[in-house]
């Protein structure tokens, strides 16, 4: 198609076809409008209301009666029972993600090779992923019964002593996070697995002609390696373990005596049981400045400096 | 079938948001049917150019036109230009024949004249064994056929090729080298090639353009740029191995090179008048056209050297040699030449009898002259627009 | 290692995962009282039925508002995963290709949003979506979970992995924005789609609170959250009944899990490679 | 609120509908001659309802099948249901109007009238019912609903309590329980008892997991565990109360010195005694794995078709120093942003009506509400069903009477589940005081 060439002409043609080209936002919206509209209404409005519900109070209604400024997050603060859902939900990272990460590592080491027989387990170690987690729940809560319980069935059928699990502190911990560990194992193992199959294998023959041995090649070149799979599985185990909610809701609720009272499922009594907005919201957005927080710290810390070329 | 189609560039400006540039302004005229070659080392902008001409990237200022057309704002798809990659950009989950389809199926074309069509550029390029195979199954030679003949098959305007054979091994890109200049004459159609390698200029292009930093250093077909590059840059790119570069003095109507001088009587005279009035200037000797001299050799300039070391390619052999009229800016002159320069001289010879001691004469015409900034003496380097 | 050791330590490691819901599948097959009746100690009938019956799938199936309900758990899976794999192919595609002003912030923003724990929001999207005139419908359930920043992610690296020529040579040979998505990337990262595609849809048989919250119809409510409404805390709780619900709302899930299952273990899948 | 208006005309569908409605009710005149002089269902349009009930499955279903035909024959529009799961009942009511049009008719947890009135979420029936109705229920269905001189709604049925047992289980050993309220005996008395019986079962079934009593505990809240704190003092102290008069305070109530010998009780059962299981599970009587348990009527039905062998019997449930069961169950409320609020009142009063209430209490196999009924049928005069007759006329009381009743019933069902856990009792129990003391504070 002929144009005029005169400079002016073509200056202002070339702002109105700018859409031919894969610069400015004109295109890029077009693509990005799905996306950014569910972003804005289901992710950032939200955030907008917490922050504007967490500045207020609220009758047992739900109904806006007061303006609190930050008054309730000094409430949740100060609040003891909160400061220990916060440390248990810190507690349950430290415990959760470095047990994750070890169990899902050494899946993924194991069920590398691609072969019939390891899709087969690796599909079974992924299988509690899609069974949900209502379900899971329940299954658990049938199996650790005190009293009619097949796991207490098998401990005294080899001799040792019955566990109430749940009404009793440190088994209720364990089997909650048991629970958690044993139902994201398979995402970890995912991301372990892609990590692996990412590393070229010239790395590691050099490094056996080297002279690595097995345990060498491990800790020197494969972990070394791995340190992207990694910070991405930290992160989601982190986040996992500050979401645990449902199993703490359909077993312990929060008990024995505050053993699995998680940040989050205080938020959710405060807001579903209690129906304080203004609290839970404030509890909500200071969960979320801490889990912001420490996954910014383990990302400083698990700070990966080189790439592959 | 030839087709009219001339592409001009004007001003062609590029930069990138980090406030370096890219491309300084840029104007090319390649006549319809013409084999343009850009040429020079990696970053030089040259495939910032291709992109720019082929609509891929947006340029900041200047004028494409193709034929008669206005390209500047064009959408790709509308520029009626076929490109190929030095990867080759091979659509993997497609057969060969479905590559070769794909750009007819974009044009909307009906199937049956796309099968005609697909097997006719198939047969032209030997590609008839190859049409149910994906990209993955082919060798690097196929594939750079199959590209060739996916650009090719929709007939365009003009042919983009970002060195094309650079994926190849030696002898194949001998060949293939060929291969693209015979079906570029068939075809007609204008052709930019880009490439780093000096050899596929010389013998593919009807004109070459030397980049270097987005800036263009000479424009000519290859033999004139051979024969008179423009700057040290030019000199040093072109040409199986770079000139070796002394520097000389201008001292009353002769050059002093170390021992060795050359009056002015014995220079070319347009050489004579650019070089009168200055002091530093820098003397390229190409080792092909150095040859050992004996006492007839009265009106060259002749170097006296200390073999270090040889090698023998084919049936030619590379001297190397050092003679005390070495030069002493070497970084100065790596800088200008944008390679690294040794004060080690070379000597290319047929004849392998040489002891631990050269002797070499050059005709002064064929010694080039530039001044201390790398710019040629004497000689008008690039050709005009 | 011995290959008898390696195979009986990935037994083991399948073991541990399938366990429980194997138990739970031989439970389905098991009435209350004869459960019970073993529950106490421990022999082979503490997990195998003794005397199998088919009677809790009977009575399953017979639940009137099931068969919807696990149709809609079914649609919203399709719905919500086909959704999040186009807009996050879309958003992909523009973050991976388009240079504009803000495109890293933006990403990052994207990713942000994966640290805001989807619990922790309920009471806020609740809002949102009763301002929004979506309480009690399918698409309010679905519209907030469309976006997802993991698919995004994967997706967007899926497409880095595609060399930018490919897009180009399909511009240059006649392919639009669209086209040059459609054509040259798509067919290329098509794992990468499948996986997240998968992921979502697996996703929503996580679902526990959300539809408590945001669905009060029972009819358009979805089959784990009623199934969990058998759990009675004023009389005895059917285990065999809930077990055989639970095990029919798994089996769609399982199905397309099985189908597609060999794209989640590929590389480009879940790390985008590199 | 984009509700449509409401229809001032009726159109030709609902004068259908009001056509077979007279039909009905001159049918059922023709049966009852003083029932065709004043129509009590007068006014009703016949419009469809939406209830909003928590999801009992086919249980449920069944009871509200009956209901619907009989609020048909009465000339009633069809009921649509919105069935939440029973934990979440609470959580539905107060958010049943955000977002549209709610349910117009509430069954909700009885205690929560009154919390649901101070929201301003119910609308009252008072001028449904005459002087004679609200004297012909049951005292603690008319208290449990009557807030400032209004009442709100009546409950689907009453609910006594007593222990289960198998009376060849107790021959066996040959003890003699108590049969009725006057032979009522106290924890002390029961606790002999219970050990005698756990130890002499566990030996003879070499069984240690067979236990003496479930009591019912976990998930059900104050309902059942709530009577062991209050029976530990007189009628009227602080322990009675649990809370204060003006039902904003439980500090000085709940961890009164009486009140913590009841909660110290709960714990002492499940660990000093250890004659009742800490499992959760409900089955354990039905299965045979405990020999006593404490229940409502509703549970006779189910036990007789799971255990049809034994002799099912019950004794009156222990107490500590004053007898006392909970009763009141669920109450239909009319929403009082209902567009229906003609119809939701008068379904509301068919369901306190003798024939509406009948097929709920049936269906529940618990007492119904009202005394009248009660004297109507023969079953109600004999054992087992007279013992929990008798429990209903003289020692039930509401559940406490508190705004935000379920906050309360939350933090004590925690309570309650960290007591049995075996921790301190009087810290858990100062604690829970003061926690529930800031949750009802927002009432004031």
């Amino acid at each position: 198609m002929p144009h005029p060439t005169a400079a002016s002409g073509r200056d202002i043609s070339r702002r109105n076809r700018s859409a031919a080209f894969l610069e400015g936002w004109g295109p890029a919206l077009v693509f990005l409008c799905p996306a950014l509209v569910m972003l804005c209404l289901f992710k950032l409005w939200p955030i907008a209301e917490a922050i504007h519900t967490s500045t207020g109070t609220f009758d047992p209604g739900g109904q806006r009666i007061d303006t609190a400024g930050f008054d309730n997050f000094g409430f949740a603060l100060s609040d003891s029972r909160f400061q220990w859902g916060l440390w248990l939900s810190l507690a349950a990272a430290i415990v959760k993600v470095p047990v994750q990460l070890a169990l899902g590592l050494a899946a993924a080491l194991m069920l590398r090779a691609n072969t019939g027989g390891n899709a087969l387990v690796r599909a079974m170690v992924i299988s509690p992923m899609f069974f949900g987690l209502p379900v899971t729940t329940f299954v658990f809560a049938y199996l650790f019964d005190a009293n009619v319980g097949a796991i207490n069935a098998i401990l005294s059928g080899i001799g040792l002593p019955r566990v109430a699990w749940l009404s009793t502190e440190a088994p209720a911990q364990l089997l909650v996070l048991g629970l958690s560990v044993w139902r994201d194992v398979g995402v970890t193992m995912l991301v372990f697995l892609a990590g692996l199959s990412a590393i070229p294998p010239q790395i590691a023959a050099a490094a056996r002609l080297d002279g690595a041995g097995p345990l060498a090649l491990f800790f020197t070149i494969t972990l070394p390696l791995l340190a992207r799979s990694f910070q991405f599985a930290v992160v989601l185990a982190t986040l996992a373990s500050f979401q645990i909610l449902v199993p703490v809701l359909m077993l312990t609720k929060g008990g024995p005596t505050g053993a699995t009272d998680l940040a989050s499922f205080q938020i959710y009594e405060t807001a579903f049981s209690y129906f304080d907005l203004g609290t839970a919201s404030s509890m909500s957005l200071l969960l979320l400045v801490g889990l912001i927080v420490v996954i910014a710290l383990e990302l400083r810390w698990l700070a990966v400096k080189w790439t592959y070329e | 079938m030839i087709a009219m189609h001339k592409l001009v560039l004007r001003s062609v400006t590029k930069s990138y948001t980090k406030g370096t540039t890219v491309l300084k302004p840029f104007d090319l005229v390649a006549q319809s049917g013409e084999l343009i070659v850009l040429v020079g080392p990696s970053g030089c902008g040259k495939s910032t150019l291709l992109k720019l001409i082929a609509g891929l990237e947006k340029l900041d200022d200047g004028q494409i036109l193709l034929g008669d057309r206005d390209i500047t704002d064009a959408e790709p798809r509308q520029r009626k230009i076929a490109m190929v990659f030095q990867n080759y950009a091979l659509y993997p989950h497609l057969t060969v024949r479905e590559n070769l389809a794909y750009p007819l199926r974009r044009q909307k074309l009906r199937m049956p004249a796309i099968t005609e069509k697909v097997a006719m550029v198939a047969r032209q390029l030997r590609l008839e064994e190859l049409l149910d195979r994906r990209p993955s199954q082919l060798s690097g030679g196929q594939k750079q056929r199959v590209a060739m003949g996916r650009a090719i098959i929709r007939e365009p305007d003009l042919f983009l090729l970002d060195e094309p054979l650079s994926n190849l091994d030696a002898a194949l890109r001998t060949h293939v080298r060929g291969e693209i200049r015979d079906l570029q004459r068939r075809l007609g159609t204008t052709m930019i090639y880009v490439t780093h390698d000096q050899v596929e200029a010389q013998t593919l292009a009807d004109r070459v353009v030397i980049l270097r930093d987005g800036e263009v250093q000479q424009i000519g077909p290859p033999q004139e740029i051979y024969a008179r590059p423009a700057n040290i840059f030019a000199a040093a790119f072109l040409g199986a191995a770079p000139p070796n570069f002394l520097a000389g003095r201008v001292i009353n109507g002769r050059i002093d090179v170390g021992q060795a001088s050359l009056p002015f009587s014995d220079l070319p005279g347009e050489c004579r008048t650019a070089l009168a009035g200055r002091e530093q200037v820098y003397l390229g000797l190409r080792p092909e056209l150095l040859r050992a001299a004996d006492d007839h050799y009265g009106d060259h300039l002749v170097l006296h050297g200390a073999v270090s070391s040889r090698e023998i390619v084919g049936n030619t052999q590379n001297v190397y040699f050092r003679t005390d009229t070495a030069c002493a800016d070497m970084t100065r002159l790596s800088a200008l030449a944008g390679r690294y320069l040794t004060d080690e001289l070379v000597w290319t010879t047929e004849n392998s009898n040489t002891g631990d001691t050269v002797k070499l004469a050059i005709r002064p015409e064929d010694i080039l002259f530039f001044d201390a900034e790398g710019q040629a003496i004497g000689t008008h380097g690039s050709d005009t627009l | 290692m011995n290959r008898f050791s390696s195979l009986t330590l990935r037994f083991l490691l399948a073991a541990i995962f399938v366990a429980p819901i194997l138990l739970a599948l031989a439970a389905s097959f098991r009435d209350n009282s004869e459960m019970y009746r073993h529950a106490g100690s421990l022999s082979f009938w503490t997990f195998l039925p003794s005397e199998p019956t088919l009677d809790a799938y009977r009575r399953a199936i017979a639940l009137p508002r099931l068969p919807m309900q696990l149709f809609n758990t079914v649609l919203l899976g399709f719905v919500m995963a086909t959704g999040t794999a186009v807009s996050s192919l879309l958003a992909g595609y523009a973050l991976s290709r388009f240079r504009f002003r803000g495109r890293e912030a933006l990403f990052l923003l994207m990713l942000f949003t994966l640290f805001i724990p989807v619990d922790v929001i309920l009471p806020p999207l609740f809002f949102v979506i009763r301002d929004l005139g979506l309480i009690d419908s399918f698409w309010g359930l679905a519209l907030p979970f469309i976006f997802s920043p993991v698919g995004v992610y994967l997706i967007r690296q899926a497409i880095e992995e595609v060399p930018r020529e490919l897009d180009h040579a399909a511009s240059l040979d006649g392919a639009g924005l669209w086209e040059v998505l459609r054509t040259a990337i798509l067919p290329n990262i098509r794992g990468a789609v499948i996986a997240c595609w998968l992921m979502h849809f697996v996703f929503v048989w996580e679902w526990y609170l959300w539809p408590l919250t945001a669905m009060r119809r029972d009819d358009g409510q979805l089959a784990q959250v009623a199934i969990a409404g058998l759990i009675d805390p004023l009389r005895s709780t059917d285990y065999a009944l809930v077990f055989a619900a639970a095990i029919l709302t798994i089996v769609p899930a399982f199905i397309v899990f099985a189908l597609l299952q060999r794209f989640l273990t590929s590389s480009q899948a879940t790390t985008g490679g590199k | 609120m984009t509700r449509s208006a409401l229809h001032a005309e009726p159109n030709r569908r609902d004068l259908l509908k009001g056509l077979s409605a007279g039909v009905a009710a001159a049918a059922l005149g023709g049966l009852s001659p003083a029932f065709a002089q004043s129509n009590p269902y007068a006014g009703l349009k016949g419009e469809p309802l939406e209830l909003l009930i928590w999801d009992g499955g086919a249980f449920v279903d069944n009871m509200m099948a009956s209901v619907q035909a009989k609020w048909s024959a009465v000339g009633g529009g069809t009921l649509k249901f919105r069935k939440v799961p029973f934990g979440d009942l609470d959580r539905a009511v107060r958010s049943a109007n955000q977002g549209g049009a709610g349910p117009d008719v509430f069954l909700a947890n009885a205690p929560n009238v009154i919390t649901y009135k101070k929201l301003g979420l119910i609308e009252p029936v008072t001028d449904m019912f005459s002087k004679e109705d609200l004297e012909d229920f049951f005292p603690t269905v008319r208290l449990g609903s009557e807030i400032d001189g209004e009442f709100y709604g009546p409950s689907t049925n009453e609910n006594g309590q007593a222990l289960y047992y198998d009376r060849q289980l107790t021959d066996r050993y040959g003890i003699k329980l108590p049969e009725t309220l006057a032979d009522a005996w106290t924890w002390d008395e029961w606790l002999r008892v219970f050990k005698e019986i756990q130890a002499g079962e566990r030996k003879r079934r070499g069984n240690e997991q067979f236990f003496a009593l479930y009591p019912n505990m976990g998930n059900t809240g104050l309902f059942f565990s709530g009577i062991f704190p209050r029976s530990a003092g007189g009628k009227g102290s602080n322990a009675w109360k649990m809370v204060s008069d003006d039902g904003l305070k439980s500090s000085g109530y709940l961890n009164s010195a009486e009140a913590l010998q009841g909660l110290q009780l709960i714990q002492d059962i499940h660990h000093k005694h250890a004659i009742a299981p800490v499992s959760t599970q409900k089955d354990m009587f039905y299965n045979d794995q405990v020999a006593f348990f404490c229940g409502v009527p509703l549970y006779l039905a189910p036990i007789k078709k799971a255990r049809p062998d034994i002799d099912l019997a019950t004794a009156p449930v222990p107490f500590i120093k004053t007898p006392i069961i909970h009763t009141g169950s669920f109450a239909w409320l009319v929403n009082r942003q209902t567009a229906k609020m003609g119809d939701a009142k008068l379904f509301v009063k068919f369901m306190g009506s003798p024939e509406g209430n009948d097929v709920v209490a049936r269906g529940w196999t618990s007492p119904p509400i009202r005394k009248s009924m009660v004297a109507d049928r023969p079953e109600f005069k004999t054992k087992p069903m007279a013992l929990f007759i008798d429990s209903i006329t003289e020692w039930s009381v509401p559940r406490p009477k508190v705004p935000g009743f379920s906050e309360l019933d939350t933090m004590w069902s925690r309570l309650e589940a960290d007591i049995v856990s075996g921790g301190d009792v009087k810290a858990l129990a100062d604690d829970a005081a003061r926690r529930i003391d800031a949750q009802l504070r927002r009432y004031a």
